[in-house]
C-alpha cells in the first residue's frame, strides 16, 4: 500500500513539473521546473531500488544539466529583463502527436504481458560497478573518448571568435553590414 | 505495483517532452524538452531492470546519462554560436535561411 | 587469335583510338580539317577491315566465332564476359555500319566545310566514337556488352543531335531524344536484371522458360521501341532531324535506329520462346508502319518526310521479326540502311544547295543537280519497293512472311503502308526535283567530289543488294528464294500506283518528259475525272486524315510525354515548400514518422 | 588481458593514437602549425588504410562485445578512405577559413571516424549506442565549424546548419534510446547475437521500430531526411563531402548489424515497411532534386535518392543483398566525395555561391575538373563504365532475386529521372558560357582527393571484380 502511495506522489509530481517545463512562459521557470522533474525522478529511482543511480541523477545530472541550461539562458538572452520568454506555437499538432504517441505506447503496454510484482531486490552498488567495468569496459573507454571530443569541440565552437583570424577592420564591417542590408531590401 | 504503471508513467513523461519539442519556439526550450524525454527513457530503463532483478537497466542508464550530458553541452555550444552570429534570441522557427 | 577476330579488333579499335586521340589532344582537334581527315582515315581502315572480314565470312558461311575474356568473376564463376562474336549476322552488320559511316564522314568533309575549325574537330571526334560504340554493340557476345554499346550509341546520338547546341531547338531536340530513348533503355537494364537472376548469365541463347522469356523480351522490346522509334516512343525521331543532315543519315536512318531491330535479331533465341511478345511486335510494328507513313504524306520538310519514313520502315522490320521472319527483318534492315542513308545524303546535298529544308523552296532541281536527282530517284524507287531494286526484295520477304504466319490484318496494313510509301516519296520527287525551278533553287549546284562520291557508293547497294539475298541467307543459316507470286505483285502494283497518284497530284506541269510508265495515267488525269476523284480523296483522306493523325501525334502522344515531364517538374517545385527551413517542422515530421511506423508495425 | 588480445582492434587504436597525437601537437605547436596537422591526419588515415592490408584484425575482444572480421574490415577501409579524402580536401579550406581551429577540426574528424570504425564490430547494444554517438556528436560540431565572423555571412548559415542537424539528431537520439530501452527491457540482454531468439511482443516491436527510426536519421532516409539539404548547404563543403557518405555507411553498418545479424528481421514482418520507405525515399529525393538551384542541395537530394537504393538492397535481408549494399556504399563513397570536392574547387567559398549556375562553362575554365565532375555525375546516375552502374545493377539483381520486382522497376525508372538533374550540371559545364573566364586554381589537397576519387570511380567501373569479392566476403562473415 505504501509503495502505491509513494508511486502516486512521485507520478503526480513528475507529471506536473514536466507539464510546467513545456508550458511555462518564462524560460528560467522552465529550467527550474525541469530541475524539479529530475529530482523527482531520482526519488522514483529510489523507489525502484537504484540508490546509486539516484545519487548520480541528483549530483551530476540535475546539477550539471540545470547549471548548463541556466548558463545557456543567460548567455543568449537579448534584454536585461529576467523574464525570458519561452513561447510556444502550433501547439495543436504537437498536442495531437503527443497524445497519439502516448496512446500508442499505452496500447502496446496493455497488449504486452508484464510482471505484476517486482522480485525482491538482491543487487548492490559494488556489483553494478563490476558490471560497468567488466563487460562494458570497452563502451566505457569509448565513452571517455566521446566526452573528450565533445568537450574540446564545444569549447572551440562556443569560443568568442576564431583566435587565428584577424577581426576585419571597422570599415570592412560597416561595408558588410551595408551590403547585407541591401541584400535584405 | 505492476511494471505497467511505471512504463505508462514513463510514456506520459516522454509524450509531454515530445509536446515540448514540437511546440517550443526557442532552442533552449526544445533542449529542455529533449531532456524530459531522455529522463523518461532512463526511468524506463530502471523500471525494466528492477522488475527483472538485474543491473542491466542501471548500467544502460549510466551510459545514457553521460551521452545526454555530452549532447546538452554540444547543443548549448551551438545555441551560443547561433546567438552570436544572428545576434538575437534563438527562436528556431526564425532560423530558416536554408530551405527549399 | 584468328584472322577474323583480328580484323574485327582493327575495325573496332581504330576509330576508338582516333576518338580518344582527338578528345585528349585539343590542339589537334581544333585544327578542324586535318582532324577530320584523320577521322576519315580511321573510318576507312575500319571499313577495309570490315570488308575483308565480310569477304572472309562469305567464304565460311556457317562459321560462328566467339572470343571472349572473363570480366566479372562472380562467386567463383564468370558473371560476364567481354569479347567478340563473329558470325554472319554481326559480320554483315559491321560492314553496313562501317560502309555507311565511311560514306557519311566523307560526305561531311564538304557538307560541314563552313563550320568553325574547332566545331568540325568535335564533330568528327563524335563520329569516330560512334563507329566504335556501334561496333561494340554489333559485335557483342552477350547482352551486357550489347547494353554498353547501346548506351554509348545513345550518348553519341545525344551529342550529335545537339551539335548545334547554341540553337535552342537543337538543344531541345537532343534532350528529348535523350529522355525518350533513355526511358526506354530502362527496359533493357531490367531485362539484364531478369535474365541474370533467372539464368545466372547474360547469354541470349539461354532458356529461362516461356514465362520469363516473355517478360525479358517484353522488356527488351520496350528498349527497342525507344531506339527504333516505334509508336508511341517514336516522338523523338522527327525532332532529331535538328542535327546535321549527315548525322541524320548515319544515326537516325541507317545504323543507330536499326540497333533496336538488330537487338531483336541477335536475341532471337529468346524472342523465339516468347509468342506473346512477338504478337505484340507484329501489331505495334504494323501500326507504326502505317501511322508514320500517313504522317509522312503531309510533311513539308524533306528531312521530316524521310524521318517518318524511317519510322515506318522500322515498323516493317519489327513486324517481320514478330511474324518470325528473321531473314525478312534483318534483310530489310540491311537494304534500308543503304537506301535510306543514300536518301538522306542526297537530301543533304539538296539542302546544302538551296539552304532550306522546305520542299516548297526546292523544285526543278533536276536541271541543276543531275547526279543527286538520279541517286534520289534510285533511293526512292528502292524504298518504295519497285521490283528489281534492293528494297523490293526485302519488303517482299516481309510481306510474304507476314501472310505465311497468318497475320492477315497486319499484312493489309503493311500493304497500305507500301502504297503510302510510294506516294510520299513520289511527292518529294515531283515537288523537289521536278517541276518549276524555284527561286532558291536557281543557284543550286552539286557539291564537291566529297559529296558526290558517297552518293555513288551508296547507290550501288541500294540498286543491287537484293540480288545477293540468297548468299546472305546462307550466312544466317536460312533459306531464301524469290517467289514471284500474287502477293509480291500486289505490293509492287500498289507501289507503282502510289507513284502514279503522286504524279497526278504533284507532277503536273513538270517540264520533264512524263515517264512512259505513267503516260496512260497522265492521259486519264488530263480528262479531269481522276482529278476530281483524287482531289476529293486527297481532301478527305490525305489532308483530313493525315492532319488528324499528325495532330494526334504532335499533341496527344508528344504532348503526353511533355506533360509528364512538366508535371514532375511542377511537383518538384511545389514540394519544395514542404522543406520550410523551420527545424521544428523537421522534428515534427521525424516524430510523426516514428509514430506512424510504429503504429503501422504494431496494429498491422 | 594482454595487449595482443586487443589486436583485432588495432586499426581503431591506431586512429585513436593519431587523434591523440593531433590533440597534443595542437597544444604544443605554434598557432600557424595547423595545416601540418591536417597533412599528418591525412597521411595517418592513408597509412592506416594501407596497414589494414597487413594487419590481421579478425577476432573477438572483451568477451565478444566487439568482433573483428571481414565485415568490419570492409567498413573500416571505407571510413579510412573517406577520412583520408576529407582531410585532403579540407586542408586548404580549413587553413583559409578557420586558421585558429585546425587541430580541433582534425581531432573531431578522427573521433568521428573512430566511432564509425568501431560500429560495425559492436555486438553489444551499449557499445553500439556509444559508438553511434561518438560518430555523431563530432559531426554536429564540425557542421558549425565555419568562421563565425565571416563578413559574407557564411558563418551564419553554418551555425544554422549545425543547429538544425543537432536538434533533429538529438530528438532522434532520444528515440533511439527509447527503442533500446524497450528492446533491452523486454529481452533482458544487450548482446546483439542473443537478440535474435527473442519472442516478439507489442512493446518489443515498438522498440524495434523506434530504434530503426532513430537510426534512420543518420542515413537520411525519408521522412527523417529533412535536415540533410539544409545542413549540406550551410556546412563547410569538404566536411559535407565526408558527411554525405561516411555517416550513411556507418548508419547502414549499424542497421545491418542490429537488424540482419541481430534480429534476423528478414524472417520478420518489417520488410514491407522498409520497402515502403525505400520507395518513398527514391521518389521524394528525386522530386525535390529536380528544381534545386544550389549544387550542394541538389547533391543532398540526390544522396537521399541514393539512400533509397541502398535501403532497397538492405531490405532484401539476404547475404547477396547485403554484399551489394556494401559495394554500393563503397562506390557511392568515392563518387560523392569526388563530386563535393569538385564543388569545393569550383563553386564554393571564394569561387562562388554553390549555385548550379556557378558551373557555367566549367569546361572552358578547367577541362579536367569538368571531366571529373561529368564522370562523378554519370556514376551517380548509374551509367555504364563507371562504378555507379555496377552498384545499381547489382542492387537490382539482388532485389529481383528477393522478389521485389516492382521496386526494381521503380528504381530503374527513377534513375532516368535522376539523370535530368545530373545533366543540368553537365550541360552547364559544357554548353553554357562562363560568366567568369579566369582559370580555376585548385588547391593541391582537393586536387589529390579528386584524383583518388576519379581513380576509384573509373577503376571500379572498369574492373569491379575484386571489390565485389571483398563485399561478398564481408557479407559472408556477417551472415556466417
Amino acid at each position: 500500500m505504501i509503495d502505491r502511495i509513494a508511486f502516486g506522489v512521485v507520478a503526480l509530481l513528475l507529471l506536473l513539473s514536466a507539464l510546467r517545463v513545456v508550458t511555462s512562459k518564462n524560460l528560467v521557470h522552465s529550467v527550474l521546473w525541469l530541475g524539479l522533474t529530475l529530482v523527482t525522478t531520482a526519488g522514483a529511482y529510489l523507489l525502484l531500488s537504484a540508490p546509486f543511480i539516484a545519487s548520480i541523477q541528483i549530483l551530476l545530472y540535475t546539477g550539471g544539466v540545470i547549471t548548463l541550461m541556466l548558463f545557456g539562458v543567460m548567455l543568449t538572452r537579448r534584454g536585461e529583463d529576467i523574464a525570458i520568454p519561452n513561447e510556444s506555437s502550433e501547439g495543436g499538432r504537437a498536442l495531437i502527436l503527443s497524445l497519439a504517441t502516448f496512446g500508442l505506447f499505452t496500447g502496446a503496454v496493455l497488449k504486452t504481458p508484464l510482471p505484476q510484482e517486482a522480485p525482491p531486490f538482491t543487487g548492490s552498488t559494488a556489483e553494478l560497478g563490476r558490471e560497468i567495468l567488466g563487460p562494458n569496459l570497452m563502451a566505457f573507454e569509448v565513452l571517455s573518448v566521446l566526452l573528450l571530443a565533445a568537450m574540446v569541440g564545444a569549447i572551440v565552437i562556443a569560443r568568442r571568435r576564431d583566435p587565428g583570424s584577424q577581426r576585419p577592420s571597422l570599415g570592412l564591417r560597416i561595408e558588410a553590414e551595408a551590403k547585407s542590408q541591401e541584400g535584405k531590401s | 505495483m505492476p511494471l505497467a504503471a511505471w512504463v505508462i508513467l514513463a510514456a506520459a513523461l516522454f509524450s509531454i517532452g515530445l509536446y515540448g519539442v514540437t511546440s517550443r519556439r526557442g532552442a533552449i526550450g526544445i533542449l529542455l524538452s529533449v531532456e524530459l524525454m531522455a529522463n523518461a527513457v532512463n526511468l524506463l530503463f530502471i523500471s525494466f531492470g528492477r522488475y527483472r532483478g538485474d543491473h542491466l537497466g542501471q548500467v544502460f542508464t549510466l551510459f545514457a546519462v553521460a551521452l545526454t550530458v555530452a549532447e546538452v553541452v554540444i547543443g548549448l555550444a551551438l545555441v551560443i554560436l547561433l546567438h552570436r552570429v544572428r545576434r538575437s534570441d534563438v527562436r528556431v522557427d526564425e532560423v530558416k535561411e536554408l530551405h527549399g | 587469335m584468328s584472322l577474323p577476330i583480328e580484323l574485327a579488333l582493327v575495325a573496332l579499335f581504330t576509330p576508338a583510338a582516333m576518338a580518344v586521340i582527338l578528345a585528349l589532344v585539343p590542339p589537334l582537334r581544333r585544327t578542324g580539317r586535318p582532324a577530320a581527315w584523320l577521322s576519315v582515315l580511321a573510318a576507312s581502315i575500319s571499313l577495309g577491315a570490315s570488308v575483308w572480314l565480310f569477304a572472309d565470312q562469305l567464304g565460311h558461311p556457317s562459321r560462328d566465332l566467339l572470343e571472349s575474356v572473363r570480366w566479372l568473376p562472380h562467386a567463383g564463376a564468370a558473371m560476364a564476359n567481354v569479347g567478340l562474336r563473329i558470325d554472319g549476322i554481326s559480320a554483315g552488320m559491321t560492314l553496313v555500319v562501317t560502309l555507311v559511316a565511311f560514306c557519311v564522314q566523307v560526305f561531311s568533309l564538304d557538307y560541314m566545310r563552313s563550320e568553325p575549325a574547332a566545331d568540325l574537330g568535335r564533330y568528327f571526334t563524335y563520329h569516330s566514337f560512334f563507329i566504335f560504340s556501334m561496333l561494340l554493340l554489333v559485335l557483342a557476345p552477350n547482352l551486357l556488352q550489347l547494353f554498353f554499346g547501346w548506351e554509348l550509341v545513345g550518348l553519341t546520338s545525344y551529342l550529335l543531335i545537339g551539335f548545334y547546341f547554341k540553337k535552342p531547338s537543337a538543344a531541345k531536340a537532343a534532350v528529348k531524344a535523350f529522355w525518350v530513348t533513355k526511358l526506354a533503355d530502362t527496359g533493357l537494364l531490367l531485362a539484364l536484371v531478369v535474365l541474370y537472376t533467372h539464368t545466372g548469365g547474360f547469354e541470349w541463347t539461354s532458356h529461362p522458360g516461356a514465362e520469363v522469356a516473355t517478360i525479358i523480351t517484353l522488356l527488351l522490346f520496350v528498349a527497342v521501341m525507344g531506339k527504333s522509334a516505334q509508336f508511341p516512343l517514336h516522338v523523338w525521331l522527327p525532332d532529331a532531324m535538328e542535327g546535321p543532315t549527315p548525322v541524320s543519315a548515319l544515326l537516325h536512318a541507317a545504323t543507330m535506329v536499326a540497333a533496336g531491330v538488330y537487338l531483336i535479331v541477335r536475341t532471337n533465341p529468346l524472342f523465339a520462346q516468347a509468342e506473346f511478345t512477338r504478337e505484340v511486335m507484329v501489331w505495334i510494328g504494323s501500326f507504326t508502319a502505317v501511322f508514320a507513313a500517313v504522317i509522312a504524306c503531309v510533311q513539308t520538310d524533306i528531312k521530316k518526310v524521310l524521318a517518318y519514313s524511317t519510322c515506318s520502315q522500322l515498323g516493317y522490320m519489327v513486324a517481320a521479326l514478330g511474324a518470325g521472319s528473321v531473314m525478312g527483318g534483318y534483310f530489310h534492315l540491311t537494304t534500308h540502311a543503304f537506301f535510306k542513308a543514300l536518301l538522306f545524303l542526297a537530301a543533304g546535298s539538296v539542302i546544302h544547295a538551296v539552304h532550306s529544308n522546305e520542299m516548297s523552296d526546292m523544285g526543278g532541281l533536276w536541271k541543276r543537280m543531275k547526279l543527286t536527282t538520279i541517286v534520289f530517284v534510285i533511293g526512292s524507287v528502292s524504298l518504295a519497293g519497285i521490283p528489281g531494286l534492293a528494297g523490293f526484295f526485302s519488303k517482299d520477304l516481309i510481306l510474304e512472311g507476314m501472310l505465311e504466319s497468318g497475320h492477315t490484318v497486319p499484312w493489309l496494313m503493311l500493304l497500305g503502308a507500301a502504297f503510302l510509301t510510294a506516294f510520299y516519296m513520289g511527292r518529294v520527287l515531283f515537288t523537289a526535283f521536278f517541276g518549276e525551278l524555284s527561286e532558291k533553287a536557281k543557284h543550286a549546284h552539286e557539291g564537291g567530289w566529297e559529296m558526290q562520291l558517297p552518293l555513288v557508293l551508296l547507290a550501288i547497294p541500294a540498286l543491287g543488294a537484293g540480288y545477293f539475298a540468297s548468299r546472305f541467307a546462307g550466312m544466317w543459316h536460312l533459306e531464301y528464294e524469290l517467289h514471284l507470286n500474287l502477293e509480291a505483285g500486289a505490293a509492287s502494283g500498289l507501289a507503282i500506283l502510289g507513284f502514279a497518284v503522286a504524279y497526278v497530284m504533284y507532277g503536273r506541269g513538270a517540264p520533264v518528259a512524263t515517264p512512259a510508265i505513267l503516260r496512260p495515267i497522265a492521259k486519264l488525269a488530263a480528262s479531269g475525272v481522276l482529278d476530281r476523284f483524287y482531289e476529293g480523296l486527297y481532301r478527305v483522306l490525305g489532308l483530313k486524315l493525315a492532319g488528324a493523325v499528325g495532330f494526334f501525334d504532335r499533341y496527344v502522344v508528344d504532348g503526353l510525354m511533355n506533360l509528364s515531364g512538366y508535371l514532375a517538374l511542377t511537383a518538384g517545385q511545389k514540394l519544395r515548400r514542404l522543406q520550410s527551413g523551420n527545424v521544428r517542422d523537421y522534428v515534427f515530421v521525424v516524430a510523426f514518422a516514428i509514430f506512424a511506423l510504429s503504429a503501422f508495425g504494431i496494429l498491422r | 588481458m594482454t595487449l595482443s588480445e586487443l589486436s583485432p582492434l588495432s586499426l581503431p587504436l591506431l586512429v585513436l593514437g593519431a587523434a591523440l597525437i593531433v590533440l597534443l601537437a595542437d597544444i604544443a605547436l605554434p598557432k600557424n602549425g595547423g595545416r601540418h596537422l591536417g597533412l599528418f591526419m591525412a597521411a595517418a588515415f592513408a597509412a592506416i588504410f594501407g596497414a589494414s592490408f597487413f594487419l590481421d584484425s579478425s577476432g573477438r575482444v572483451f568477451d565478444g562485445v566487439w568482433v573483428g572480421g571481414d565485415f568490419t574490415l570492409f567498413f573500416d577501409r571505407v571510413f579510412l578512405l573517406a577520412g583520408t579524402l576529407a582531410c585532403l580536401g579540407s586542408l586548404d579550406h580549413v587553413a583559409r577559413h578557420m586558421p585558429g581551429r585546425q587541430g580541433e577540426y582534425y581531432l573531431l574528424l578522427a573521433a568521428s571516424v573512430l566511432g564509425m570504425m568501431l560500429l560495425p564490430g559492436a555486438r553489444d547494444l551499449i557499445l553500439l549506442v556509444v559508438c553511434f554517438e561518438l560518430m555523431g556528436m563530432p559531426l554536429y560540431l564540425l557542421a558549425g565549424w565555419a568562421k563565425t565572423d565571416d563578413t559574407r555571412g557564411r558563418g551564419k548559415n553554418a551555425a544554422e546548419a549545425a543547429l538544425k542537424f543537432y536538434l533533429v539528431g538529438a530528438v532522434s537520439s532520444v528515440f533511439l534510446l527509447l527503442g533500446l530501452a524497450l528492446v533491452v527491457g523486454m529481452s533482458g540482454t544487450t548482446s546483439i547475437e542473443a537478440l535474435g531468439h527473442m519472442r516478439h511482443s507489442a512493446l518489443f516491436d515498438l522498440g524495434l521500430l523506434t530504434l530503426f527510426g532513430g537510426m534512420g536519421f543518420k542515413i537520411g532516409v525519408v521522412p527523417f531526411h529533412m535536415w540533410v539539404p539544409d545542413t549540406y548547404e550551410g556546412a563547410p563543403t569538404p566536411f559535407v563531402a565526408f558527411l554525405s557518405v561516411a555517416p550513411k555507411a556507418a548508419g547502414f553498418a549499424a542497421l545491418t548489424v542490429v537488424f540482419l545479424a541481430g534480429f534476423h528481421v528478414p524472417s520478420g514482418s518489417f520488410m514491407p515497411l522498409m520497402l515502403l520507405l525505400a520507395a518513398t525515399t527514391m521518389i521524394v529525393g528525386n522530386l525535390f532534386a529536380l528544381r534545386q538551384e544550389s549544387a550542394k542541395r541538389l547533391l543532398a537530394y540526390s544522396g537521399i535518392t541514393q539512400v533509397g537504393y541502398m535501403l532497397l538492397a538492405f531490405a532484401t535481408g539476404t547475404r547477396l543483398g547485403t554484399a551489394m549494399l556494401l559495394f554500393y556504399l563503397l562506390g557511392y563513397t568515392v563518387t560523392n566525395i569526388g563530386a563535393f570536392m569538385v564543388i569545393e574547387a569550383t563553386a564554393s567559398g571564394d569561387q562562388g555561391e554553390d549555385r548550379v549556375s556557378d558551373f557555367d562553362g566549367l569546361y572552358a575554365r578547367s577541362p579536367a575538373l569538368a571531366l571529373a565532375m561529368l564522370l562523378f555525375l554519370l556514376s551517380l546516375a548509374g551509367i555504364p563504365f563507371v562504378v555507379g552502374f555496377w552498384a545499381k545493377l547489382y542492387v537490382f539483381i539482388a532485389a529481383w532475386e528477393a522478389g521485389h520486382g516492382v521496386l526494381v522497376f521503380l528504381g530503374a525508372v527513377l534513375a532516368v529521372v535522376a539523370l535530368f538533374y545530373y545533366m543540368r550540371i553537365a550541360r552547364a559545364m559544357y554548353m553554357n558560357e562562363p560568366k567568369d573566364t579566369s582559370p580555376i586554381k585548385t588547391p593541391f589537397g582537393v586536387k589529390l582527393a579528386i584524383a583518388i576519387c576519379l581513380a576509384g570511380v573509373v577503376g571500379m567501373g572498369a574492373y569491379p571484380a575484386p571489390f565485389l569479392e571483398q563485399a561478398m566476403l564481408a557479407s559472408r562473415s556477417l551472415f556466417g
